[in-house]
């Protein structure tokens, strides 16, 4: 479905990716981990266009995504919840979720989705007429990936979500990214917590300094010796 | 390498080609003065022919065998300094165009004094464009480059008397006459503020006229002529500039002095003039005053102000001094949304004589600067003719001493009398002020146009 | 003065004082030395209960003129709002859009009466000519230096608007056309643009000045409105409200307030930055031809330097308000239009109106950093 | 093929002297000699054999320069409009010192870029400099000089032909900027604050000159000379006023933001000249009995009768600055008894700019390297870095704006002594904006650059957009237009293809293009610091 070829990116003349590759199928959770630091939004930055690749290619489907604006790469079905959450904070919870909706332009469609995302995060109904800015951390999340939702996307991008948040909200998105799972969404998660990553995706990768050094199903990399040693906190 | 040497050969080839012909162009456009293809271009450069023209040889100069086969056309240079960028171009235009009109009817080609002298006339600028208005470093630099050329003869300008304070010191150095089509500010040449007007004159002889009258004889006319016209209260606006705010204190000092009362006194910059000109009127208005008096000129948007005088309801007399004493004035403001000329009725002076007593030369200066410059006789700008005449009495000085001498131009231009100009007969007294003080009175009649009327001073 | 001789720890009475005497002694200072502004107390109560109708009079005008700067600062707030950078050019783009409606309204009349309809057509060229010359200035003069320091765009703005000031400036000369071919009707109404070109040049006035107060009130009514300051202020409310919907429920209106807040999340769903940011510009630059038309059938005048004053009141006006705020913009501009009308009334002169406006904008910032209903960009550091 | 023989900044030099030999002709050739000699020197690559290589290129261009200039001496100079020559100018003699000037300064400034020690190259360079600034206005007053006939004691005596283009007074003036620019960059480029009314502080100096150095003051109290208190003494009054307006306007405002603090002080911009230009008729009384006096109903001169009187009152309002009408003349300075200044005569004054500049230059060098001028750029960089190391940073900010203002009070004072001529209209907010253009252009944060900005944009401004113009003008009413200019169009046409009008546009271009081509500045702070370790 996804598919990175030896992507090289350069923050000016930082070499951040040297020649990364990947691929997602449909339906997959694929998830990469690595420590912070490792470059892990950058791939996710490369795809959605905000950031050039110098070198390589990437394919949706087979297309080519890797010369086109941000906007048409949503347009043809890649959506993101991005590092930091993102959320328009003087827009409504609703206004958020319209937006994410951008590209498309069914209503009937939309408002299907809608009440999808607010099935998926009841919070948010209840909060529909707030501004984003006076949520939760957990609420944000939530509106963040409900927003991502909202494009209908063939591929989704979901950069930490647990970032800064309680523990017991952690669960509640993690339980939320395992239902989309259930539902066929395609997701490439992108998450320091790598015990918790690996536990909901089928595949993974370890980026270290830019390089893939690691490859392979997720419960395979769960019980791999370096990868425990270096990300899951286990000295043995 | 080799073709660096190749392009390095041709250059070399080039160049010396090229600075031979140098030396044998220049001669070659000596032995004819005026080339054709050069007068045919008559506006932006006086005498543009001039510039083939080199410098006569001295005697330190090996002779070079073309130059001493023509006659000695000795050069003089006039400079004139005027902003020829942003809000004032307009006027400067105006003057420049009177300049260079004078050279070419009352010279041959600019050639005086039976062709001993060739006279070209270089426009400098004193605006800057960053500034977009007259610089007083810039002022300096021109009068400089002026007072450092060993062939300027005259300096004619400036059109702001705020630059006009800064050249007339660097030129009275040099002792070169400088003379203004445009300056009134009082101070120039009397005694006004303390230390006026000597502390322009650093080598004590006057070096510095001017054409036009100051502005200490206009405000009392103008605020005598509303006494005639029986008016008892009158409100004061000023622009905040020299001139505008010089003329009206003047105006309104006189105007206390015979009795009519001063409802009030504002001053307004063109700029704000631009944003708030409806609640200055209201606060004039306000006042119920019976005439209003505008010290100020048509760029600083006084019709504006008249404008909103009207929309507020104000429907007495409307004044002011030659600054509003231009057509620009009508056109500016207006008409009403009945075709009736907004500027209908208002009064101006200005100093000089009525266009019924234009000598003959006066009237054809209006026509044939207006078939050479494109204008309308009757929106010519109100200073050209001014322009005109002062190059007059810098040609007239010239022809009379024929010497290339300051000093001696100086003498004859300070002791110019009598002298049939554009705008009448043209005396300069021993400040350099011109003597003439016939103010002409004009009203706008309902076709907007300026009609001369008689000022009825007061008994 | 007493409270820095003060002991800290004795005498708490003694910083009690000086905690009172120091405002007074600010207050009697500004009070010395604000004399020659005209800041007399005395002077002031007595005008104003001498004759309180005229400042009723001077708020219609103030209303008036605010009006106007309303629409040009709600550009300025605009363009802020989504790329933060001041553009200079904005007020030059305005004074174009002046000239481009008078040469329509009297182009189009042929030199007699303009009638109303034209005048109201007029906004139409004008907001056309404005929001497209903002934008293509957007496309090729600041938009590949939008990732530069703001202020490398608000200086290449700077270089627009002298290059736009001087455009305006050289309009003057067409008039020697009409003056070159005195018998070719067809371009005599050229004429309009004046004798010189920095000379203001006249609006047909399409709104007689009569009182609409009379015909109600009866001929001593106190107060004076004229059709021309119903028909700005009706125009400025029409134009914010129509603004405010477009940006409340249009779909590019949206987008527009997503990029304002974090173009990067915009990018993320799908919003095209690039085009939002013309459209804001174009959006910006019709409203100053919105307000160019305003400004020529109210003040009935125009010239090339029309842009200065205007932009800089507008600009403070969104400062005032909040800049990136649409309400805080009109707010802004209500609270300086009838500022400078009150003190013109009060004042001697218009210098110290704009110094006063000047102060206002310092004491604002000074205790609300952010505006009077401008509020901290949330995520956007 | 000429990107296989020269580099980028070869061919920029090519281009770049190539366009000014063009519009500059005559004598000049020399100046724009030596500034390609020395930008080919500056260009050279660091090679072994860079040395001959910049001789040769050096030489290259030289001819280059030397075929256009005679162009323009042939060709150009016959339109329309044209400046006299000197005809010496024209001479092969001319040429020949062009082309040496041109090849000397080439290999000069090769060697010099190309030496190891990094001490050792500053101050070759310096020296470099130092010798050009001080040899330019002898040269530049006297273009036609006599080789054979020429003595030190008197520099008119081998002068044949005086100029009468002169670039001195325009480089004074770009002086006066630089030193402003510099000034503006401790604030806007150092510290990161956006000052958009620095022309306070410049009118601030000015008028402390004004005041305090003629007999303005002195003249309301009837005795002439009692505020005349000389040049040298004056500037320092002038630079501490406009650093105490600096601390008046900085305390209160900067804890603003950026664009906040922009406006605010856009505002102290255009209040000062206002206040400046209303001071010309002050009356000031004891306000509470004038209150009482008010509210019992009395106006005007009745209410000043019954009022306590402070400053000037019954109809002798104190003229304070003479408003609108400008302070003139300001006294010159004075060497002891041996010479005084005079206004017009320019070499002494350039030395004075020239001094004035390169100390504060030093000054404002040394002030980077210190405590303080890491401070500046810590809070610039990140302010909540900054605050954290234990900045404060209303005080460092206050420092920057405090330092910042004081040059620009030097640069007021000695403009207004230059000039001998201010009033209000000179401080309008359109310098303010130049100056910060100047600091944007030439590398905000490197003096080196802003004072390459202000020497740009100034010679633009005074010199460039002049001479352009007459070409333009020539080129357009000479060549392409020459038959349309008779008959009814000419007018018309004339007017359209009059450059001067076309002046302010240019400008903006230029400004526009700069932007567009080089945003970071000509020479941008990075560069400079990257170069210092090696």
């Amino acid at each position: 479905m996804l598919e990175l070829k030896n992507v090289h990116t350069y923050y000016g003349n930082i070499h951040a990716l040297k020649g990364i590759s990947l691929v997602v199928n449909k339906g997959e959770v694929v998830t990469l981990i690595g420590s912070s630091g490792a470059g892990k939004t950058t791939p996710l930055r490369t795809i959605q266009g905000i950031l050039r690749p110098r070198e390589g290619s990437i394919l949706l489907e087979g297309e080519e995504l890797t010369k086109l604006p941000p906007h048409e790469i949503v347009k043809r079905g890649v959506s993101q919840s991005p590092e930091g959450r993102l959320i328009f904070a003087r827009m409504s919870v609703k206004e958020n979720l319209e937006m994410g909706a951008y590209q498309r332009n069914d209503k009937p469609g939309i408002a299907e989705d809608m009440e999808k995302v607010f099935k998926l995060f009841p919070r948010l109904k209840e909060r529909i007429g707030q501004r984003g800015g006076t949520l939760s951390g957990g609420e944000q999340q939530m509106l963040s990936m409900g927003r991502a939702l909202m494009a209908r996307p063939r591929v989704m991008l979901l950069d930490e979500p647990s970032m800064g948040l309680a523990p017991i909200l952690v669960d509640q998105i993690f339980d939320i990214i395992r239902e989309l799972h259930s539902e066929g969404v395609t997701i490439l998660l992108v998450e320091q917590n790598a015990r918790l990553a690996l536990s909901v995706a089928d595949r993974g990768y370890v980026l270290e300094t830019g390089e893939m050094a690691l490859s392979g199903p997720a419960k395979d990399l769960l019980h791999d010796p370096s990868v425990k040693a270096a990300y899951l906190g286990e000295s043995h | 390498m080799k073709t660096n040497l190749k392009v390095m050969g041709f250059a070399l080839s080039a160049a010396f080609v090229l600075s031979a012909c140098g030396g044998a162009a220049a001669p070659a456009a000596t032995a004819v003065p005026a080339k054709p293809a050069a007068t045919a271009v008559p506006a932006a450069t006086a005498v543009p022919a001039a510039t083939a023209v080199p410098a006569a040889p001295k005697p330190t100069d090996v002779p070079k065998p073309a130059a001493t086969a023509v006659p000695a056309v000795e050069a003089i240079k006039f400079y004139s300094s005027h902003p020829l960028q942003g809000a004032s171009k307009g006027s400067s235009d105006g003057i420049n165009n009177g300049y260079k009109l004078a050279i070419e009817q009352l010279t041959k080609d600019g050639l005086v004094c039976d062709g001993k002298f060739k006279i070209t006339l270089e426009l400098l600028d004193d605006s800057t464009a960053a500034k977009g208005a007259w610089d007083a470093a810039t002022e300096q630099g021109n009068a400089t480059k002026a007072a450092a050329d060993k062939d300027a003869m005259v300096y004619f300008g400036t059109l702001n008397s705020g630059a006009a304070k800064v050249a007339i010191p660097i030129l009275n150095q040099v002792g070169m006459p400088m003379i203004s089509a445009a300056n009134t500010a009082v101070g120039l040449t009397k005694a006004n503020e303390p230390g006026e007007p000597e502390k322009y004159y650093p080598t004590g002889k006057r070096t510095y006229m001017r054409v036009v009258p100051a502005d200490d004889f206009q405000g009392v006319v103008n605020a005598n002529w509303l006494k005639g016209l029986g008016v008892k209260s009158v409100y004061v606006v000023d622009d905040t500039e020299l001139y505008g705010k010089g003329v009206a204190d003047v105006m309104e000092k006189q105007a206390k002095a015979i009795g009519i009362e001063v409802k009030g006194r504002q001053s307004v910059t063109g700029k704000d003039m631009q944003g708030q000109a409806n609640s200055i009127a209201v606060k004039v208005n306000g006042t119920k005053p019976e005439a209003v008096y505008y010290g100020g000129i048509t760029a600083a948007n006084g019709p504006l102000l008249l404008v909103e005088l009207r929309k507020a309801g104000f429907k007495g007399i409307f004044m002011g001094p030659d600054g509003v004493q231009e057509n620009e004035f009508i056109t500016a403001a207006g008409k009403t949304a009945d075709g009736k000329f907004v500027a209908e009725g208002i009064y101006a002076t200005i100093g000089s004589v009525a266009l019924a007593d234009l000598p003959a030369s006066g009237k054809k200066f209006l026509t044939d600067y207006s078939a050479k410059f494109g204008i309308a006789a009757d929106k010519i700008e109100v200073y050209s003719k001014y322009g005109y005449a002062s190059m007059q009495v810098a040609l007239a000085a010239i022809s009379k001493v024929c010497k290339k001498d300051r000093a001696a131009i100086l003498e004859a231009m300070m002791a110019t009398k009598d002298l049939d100009s554009v705008v009448g007969k043209l005396t300069l007294d021993k400040n350099g002020d011109t003597t003439s003080t016939s103010m002409t009175g004009y009203v706008v009649d309902a076709k907007g146009v300026w009609v001369e009327t008689p000022i009825k001073q007061a008994p | 003065m007493d409270k820095s001789l003060a002991p800290s720890t004795a005498m708490p009475s003694f910083r009690r004082v000086g905690k009172i005497l120091l405002p007074i002694a600010i207050i009697y200072l500004v009070l010395l030395f604000g004399q020659p502004a005209g800041l007399e107390p005395g002077r002031l109560i007595r005008e104003i209960l001498g004759n309180p109708t005229i400042l009723v009079q001077q708020l219609i005008s103030g209303l008036a003129n605010a009006a106007i700067v309303t629409i040009i600062a709600i550009g300025y707030t605009m363009v802020y709002g989504i790329v933060e950078m001041v553009n200079f050019a904005h007020s030059s783009v305005f004074m174009l859009g002046t000239m481009v409606a008078l040469l329509f309204m009297v182009g189009l009349s042929g030199g007699v009466r303009t009638p109303l309809w034209l005048a109201i057509l007029a906004f139409i060229p004008a907001m056309l000519f404005c929001g497209g010359l903002n934008a293509v200035i957007e496309r090729f003069a600041y938009r590949s230096l939008r990732k530069q320091p703001k202020i490398v765009s608000m200086i290449a703005a700077l270089g627009m608007d002298f290059i736009l000031q001087n455009v305006g400036l050289q309009l003057g000369s067409f008039v020697k056309l009409p003056n070159a071919f005195p018998d070719n009707q067809s371009i005599q109404w050229l004429a309009v643009l004046g004798n010189q070109a920095a000379s203001p040049k006249a609006f047909p006035q399409v709104l007689d000045s009569v009182n609409i107060l009379e015909p109600i009130f009866g001929p001593d009514v106190p107060l004076r409105i004229v059709p021309a300051e119903v028909m700005v202020i009706i125009t400025a409310i029409i134009l914010v409200f129509a603004l405010t919907w477009f940006i409340g429920n249009t779909r590019a209106g949206k987008a527009m307030r997503a990029v304002a807040q974090n173009p990067a999340a915009a990018a993320m769903m799908g919003i095209d930055v690039d085009r939002i940011i013309n459209l804001t510009y174009a959006i910006g630059g019709a409203l100053a031809g919105g307000a160019a038309v305003m400004y020529g059938l109210y003040k009935g005048n125009t010239s090339w330097d029309v842009g200065f004053v205007n932009g800089l009141y507008s600009f403070t006006a969104a400062v005032v308000g909040g800049i990136g705020n649409i309400k805080g913009a009109a707010l802004g501009a209500l609270m300086i239009g009838v500022i400078s009308s009150l003190s013109n009334q009060l004042l001697t002169s218009s210098d110290w109106s704009k110094a006063l406006v000047f102060v206002i904008l310092v004491l604002v910032l000074v205790f609300k950093p952010t505006g009077i209903l401008g509020s901290e960009g949330g995520e956007k550091a | 093929m000429l990107k296989k023989i020269l580099n980028r900044g070869e061919i920029i030099a090519v281009a770049l002297t190539a366009f000014l030999a063009l519009i500059m002709g005559g004598w000049q050739i020399m100046l724009v000699a030596v500034l390609a000699g020395i930008l080919i020197g500056l260009a050279a690559p660091h090679t072994k054999n860079a040395v001959p290589r910049a001789a040769a290129v050096g030489l290259g261009i030289g001819l280059v320069i030397v075929a256009i200039t005679s162009f323009h001496n042939t060709t150009l100079n016959t339109l329309p409009g044209q400046e006299v020559i000197p005809p010496e100018s024209s001479t092969l003699g001319t040429y020949l010192i062009a082309l040496g000037l041109c090849v000397g300064f080439a290999t000069l400034t090769a060697f010099i870029h190309n030496l190891h020690d990094d001490r050792k190259r500053q101050i070759a360079f310096i020296a470099m400099l130092g010798v050009l600034a001080f040899a330019f206005p002898f040269f530049e007053q006297c273009p036609g000089l006599k080789w054979d006939n020429f003595n030190f004691g008197d520099m008119s005596a081998g002068c044949s032909v005086k100029s009468n283009i002169l670039w001195i007074g325009p480089v004074i003036v770009m002086f006066i900027y630089g030193l402003q620019a510099m000034g503006l960059n401790i604030v806007a480029g150092y510290a990161g604050l956006l000052d958009l009314g620095y022309v306070a502080f410049f009118a601030i100096g000015a008028y402390t000159m004004g005041l305090l150095n003629s007999q303005q003051l002195g003249n309301q109290i009837g005795s002439p000379n009692l505020f005349v208190w000389g040049f040298w003494l004056v500037i320092w009054f002038a630079a501490a006023a406009a650093a105490f307006a600096g601390l008046l306007f900085g305390a209160p405002t900067l804890r603003l933001r950026g664009d906040y603090l922009a406006i605010v002080t856009l505002g102290f911009g255009e209040i000062v000249p206002i206040v400046v230009k209303r001071l010309d008729a002050v009356k000031i009384f004891e306000p509470i009995s004038l209150f009482i006096a008010q509210i019992m109903g009395k106006t005007g001169d009745a209410a000043a009768q019954a009022s306590v009187c402070l400053v000037g009152c019954f109809g002798n309002a104190l003229d304070i600055t003479s408003g609108t009408k400008g302070i003139s003349p300001i006294n010159a300075p004075q060497l002891g008894d041996v010479y005084t200044f005079k206004v017009g005569e320019f070499v002494p004054w350039y030395f004075v700019a020239l001094i004035l500049l390169v100390v504060s230059a030093f000054f404002i060098f040394r002030l980077r390297a210190s405590r303080i001028g890491r401070a500046w750029v810590s809070i610039r960089e990140d302010e909540l870095a900054a605050n954290a190391m234990g900045i404060d940073l209303v005080k460092t900010k206050l420092t920057a704006f405090i330092i910042g203002a004081m040059f620009s009070g030097f640069a007021g004072a000695f403009y207004a002594s230059f000039t001998s001529f201010i009033s209000p209209d000179a401080f309008d907010f359109s310098i303010s904006v130049i100056i910060l253009a100047m600091v944007i252009l030439g590398g905000s944060g490197n003096i080196t650059g802003v004072l390459l900005g202000a020497s740009i944009i100034m010679l633009i401004d005074r010199v460039l957009l002049d001479r352009l113009k007459v070409i333009i003008n020539g080129v357009l009413q000479g060549v392409v237009f020459r038959d349309v200019a008779s008959g009814p169009l000419s007018v018309f046409v004339n007017s359209l293809t009059d450059a001067t009008a076309y002046k302010i546009a240019i400008f903006g271009l230029i400004l526009v293009v700069m932007m567009k081509v080089r945003p970071q500045g000509i020479l941008p702070e990075q560069t400079a610091a990257r170069r210092r370790p090696q």
